[in-house]
């Protein structure tokens, strides 16, 4: 495994430090819990956002804390929810008297030490609600299975809600925004490699010199299928074909369009394929109203992108509009 | 009476800690399969901490010593095994709670306490390709074995005998809990992770198990 | 080779293609020069900017034209110096009153070919002065070599005199900038893997799975020396034993620290080193007033990563803490 | 007389653009040793510019058809090797313009003037692991046969030899030109794209030289 590390199991702690050491103004950081949140939080003017999920995502969702984003994030280990102390220690630290809102992509683990934490948390008397998010159109929904995967379409719920609370938005009305922005919102990825987790120190999978896997999660686990490698335009149109007809999005629609990168694919890559899309989506009269092209949601060292739509109306797009001071990206 | 039950209690949580620690690796691999292959790392690095607090564990009965090992648990494990098995030990530990002379009949129902623990927190059930899989036939087999009248060894071995068939049979089934669900039918062909994990885990309690 | 990508020829006018509808109010597609500029160049209020050099450094230089920061750039196909014809015509295009300034990495195909556009540009009337950037530590500088290399350190050139020019800078005030952020700039680069050039198909070179490539540029070729992998720690030695001592930084300097990613290292892996670049500074008693972590200036999808470090003063600081819009990362 | 040495002319740049295009992936190969890899990808793009418009360019005399084929060049191949071969064009050109009656030692000072003009360019000398090192050895032996009353075919023949000769001989040399420069000592024992890439073309030309 080649990786800038030390040791594996120091992964999260030293990657969480450096996002510290990079933010000392606006951020902290409290190892005992991987908890990275604003330095000017609680505010009890404004409820309380926070995210938790695994690690691995990056810059999902410790590089995403700030202004108009997120106020806490609390990853457990590498794909791992984190254990249940972390949030309810993470709840009670950041608590605001309007409230603490959670936003959970939606997987067995994450839903459960979730849940359990917010019991924990009305227990000690902190309003608190916990938004699912399952923008993951590669896995078929049904009674019997978990339900969809939340993987990148997060991004747009958590800007969507993190702009209505800086504007003083309640908890429940974050709570119907970000279910309207998460029930507009499909997502479709594809993975050119294996990861891999620094734990297990090699690939999770085997994959060909000419093979790719279709509809992967954010944790590295196979798609639902493998393929023979394609044309990026072949590719786009796997993921537009999985994406449109399940909303749907139809002629007319106006989009929000994000080419997410998995971790190992360069930006060149990525503006290529949005270009495809972007035509493609001309084509069948859908127009792009707002575009985010790179990495966003990563699945660890991964070579591949994953296609998000979100369906704009005027108030979502006006919250995507808003500004947002995270810590990654400062030119 | 008291002295032996909380012994045994002992001996068989730090039999579970110890032996998931020294499995890590195996344990990710078979997670890693049709997984995300984290199941080692979080299940080693959870019993990592109740080995290094095991001695100041309140002891006041076999129940109690469970639930607080529930507790470390459940806030130091993460991803699904965390909730899963912080919830089984707390189950486990509720039926034992004040009891103490615990028969073999008792160890029964505080597993069964835990299957059930484990349902209702996983919304899972036999057939969802999870470690319910293989510990309902284990237990099953155990109640039999101690009912039969084999000693406390006997049974322990028979029942990892079942956990071990029980594990690999999980292999025909489709995953429809956990990662390796999103897999959908590719999940088919390997054996559930948490299934053989705890095949492998009552093996060793056989292997170590103390004569009475 | 597994990338987004349909015909190789076709790669880089694919990308710039996305590059452009991606911002279809803020930049233009030149297709017949590979050029991406301001929709509002040329604005003969202020020198205009332009970037040449390779391709497959993306960001670098086309998704990084936009307000305070670049006017245009025309790359050559990937890792090729643009040919004359591309560097005169946009120069035609975007000159303005008050002159142009062409950044240049040093190497010797990028030299030769604005050099002679210089020539032709001046016989045309165009005022035109030729920066060239050359922050690479890992090549030493000698008369008998073509110099140091140009490479991340591009950025912090690139950053300044943009904001400067913004400010209503003339050409000799531009160049003067940027001649004293180069002198103060210093980078060092590592690569983990080889990257893979579209019109190869295959890595540029083979490296064993326990290798690295120490003192590398950004056109996939090998660096100076070839080391077993090594931790972190160790890795962000070797960087900083080789950019303090040049310059030198010593005790007292505040600096800008860049962990430039190379296109197939996730963010969480530069941010961890970031870290461990942070607290070995403070204890030499260098103090960070700016840093950047991120894909600035990449090698294709290379895996590996670049340090650089800038010593400030009030003016160079002053320039970099202006605000620029550019063509990526929006939130 | 003009014809003859217009015919000779366009002959040698189709050969070496045509052979450019055949060979971009060795000439990549030999690029990417030590380089970058893209000297076969840069050459063969650009003379595919040639080769699309060759009917078209101006042929009022040799030195006029080469004078137009460097601006091609130079316009439309990136890279190093633009600017290089570029000039190397644009120099022989004028060194044969209005020249109608081209003798051998017309030939000889024009590929002189080449070698002349990518020096300038290219700040470089013999000695310094580039295309230098194959041509200006070429170029003596040229001289030597055609002097000794060689006819051209044998000439260009042995011109090829001298070239692969001296394009093997560059691997003891450590690059202080181009990209290759970088990696310092590493560059010694591979030999250089460049000087390589020449001798092929010179072979090329030697191998399909035209019966006068
Ligand atoms: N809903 C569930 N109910 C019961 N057991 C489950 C459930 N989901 C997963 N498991 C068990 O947990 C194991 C995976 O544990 P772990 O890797 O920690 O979870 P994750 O899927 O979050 O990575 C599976 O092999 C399975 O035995
Ligand atoms: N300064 C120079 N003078 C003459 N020839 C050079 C010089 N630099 C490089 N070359 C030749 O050009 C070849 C590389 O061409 P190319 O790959 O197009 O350049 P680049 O190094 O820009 O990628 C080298 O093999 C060498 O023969
Ligand atoms: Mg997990
Ligand atoms: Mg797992
Ligand atoms: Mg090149
Ligand atoms: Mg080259």
């Amino acid at each position: 495994m080649k990786k800038f590390i030390n040791d594996p199991k120091q992964f999260v702690p030293e990657m969480l430090e450096g996002i510290a050491l990079a933010n000392p103004d606006t951020l902290k950081y409290v190892p005992a819990y991987n908890l990275i949140h604003r330095a000017d939080a609680p505010n009890n003017d404004k409820v309380t956002i926070i995210q938790g999920s695994g690690s691995g995502h990056e810059p999902a969702h410790v590089m995403t804390v700030g202004r108009g984003m997120l106020d806490g994030a609390c990853p457990g280990d590498v794909f791992a929810a984190p254990p249940l102390d972390f949030i309810t220690e993470t709840v009670k630290l950041l608590a605001s008297d309007k409230g603490v809102l959670l936003l959970v992509n939606n997987y067995t683990g994450d839903r459960m030490a979730f849940e359990m934490a917010e019991e924990v948390a009305e227990a000690d008397g902190v309003k608190v609600k916990t938004l699912f998010i399952d923008d993951d159109v590669a896995v078929k929904d049904s009674t019997y299975t978990v339900g969809r995967r939340g993987v990148a379409g997060n991004f747009f719920v958590m800007k969507a809600v993190g702009a209505a609370a800086e504007k003083g938005a309640d908890l429940v009305e974050l709570v119907r925004i970000g279910e309207k922005v998460n029930s507009v919102t499909r997502t479709m990825g594809i993975a050119l490699t294996a990861c891999t987790p620094p734990a297990k120190g090699e690939p999770l999978f085997e994959l060909g010199d000419d093979e790719i896997e279709i509809g992967v999660g954010i944790h590295g686990e196979p798609g639902r299928r493998r393929a023979k490698w394609m044309p990026a335009n072949d590719i786009a149109d796997v993921l537009l074909d999985a994406i449109l007809p399940d909303l749907p999005f139809e002629s007319g629609d106006r989009v929000a369009v994000m080419v997410n990168g998995l971790g190992g694919t360069p930006i060149s890559e990525l503006y290529l394929l949005y270009g495809i899309i972007h035509k493609k989506l001309d084509e069948k009269g859908i127009s792009v109203g707002r575009n985010y092209v790179g990495d966003y949601c990563t699945s660890l060292d991964m070579a591949g992108a994953s296609l998000t739509l979100v369906r704009l109306d005027e108030e979502i797009e006006g919250l995507l509009a808003e500004p947002a001071e995270i810590a990654i990206r400062v030119f | 009476m008291t002295d032996d039950d909380l012994a045994r209690t002992e001996f068989v949580v730090r039999t579970i800690a110890e032996e998931s620690v020294a499995q890590e690796k195996y344990f990710g691999e078979l997670d890693a399969v049709v997984g995300d292959g984290d199941f080692g790392y979080s299940l080693a690095r959870g019993f990592e901490f109740v080995l290094a607090d095991f001695d100041t564990i309140d002891r006041t009965d076999s129940g109690t010593f469970l639930s607080r090992v529930a507790v470390m648990i459940t806030s130091h494990i993460g991803g699904t095994s965390g909730p899963i098995w912080g919830t089984a030990f707390l189950r486990a530990g509720g039926s034992l709670k004040g009891n103490d002379d615990i028969s073999g009949a008792d160890a029964v129902a505080a597993l069964r306490a835990a299957v059930e623990g484990i349902k209702k927190r996983g919304q899972s059930d036999l057939g969802d390709k999870t470690l319910l899989d293989a510990l309902v036939p284990a237990i099953d087999t155990l109640e039999a074995s101690l009912e039969a009248g084999d000693d406390a060894a006997v049974a322990v071995r028979k029942m990892a005998t079942a956990a071990r068939e029980a594990a690999e049979a999980t292999s025909t089934l489709e995953a429809r809990r956990g990662r390796a669900s999103y897999t959908g039918e590719r999940s088919i062909g390997s054996v559930d992770a948490g299934a053989m994990g705890l095949a492998v885990l009552a093996e060793k309690l056989a292997d170590t198990w103390p004569a009475d």
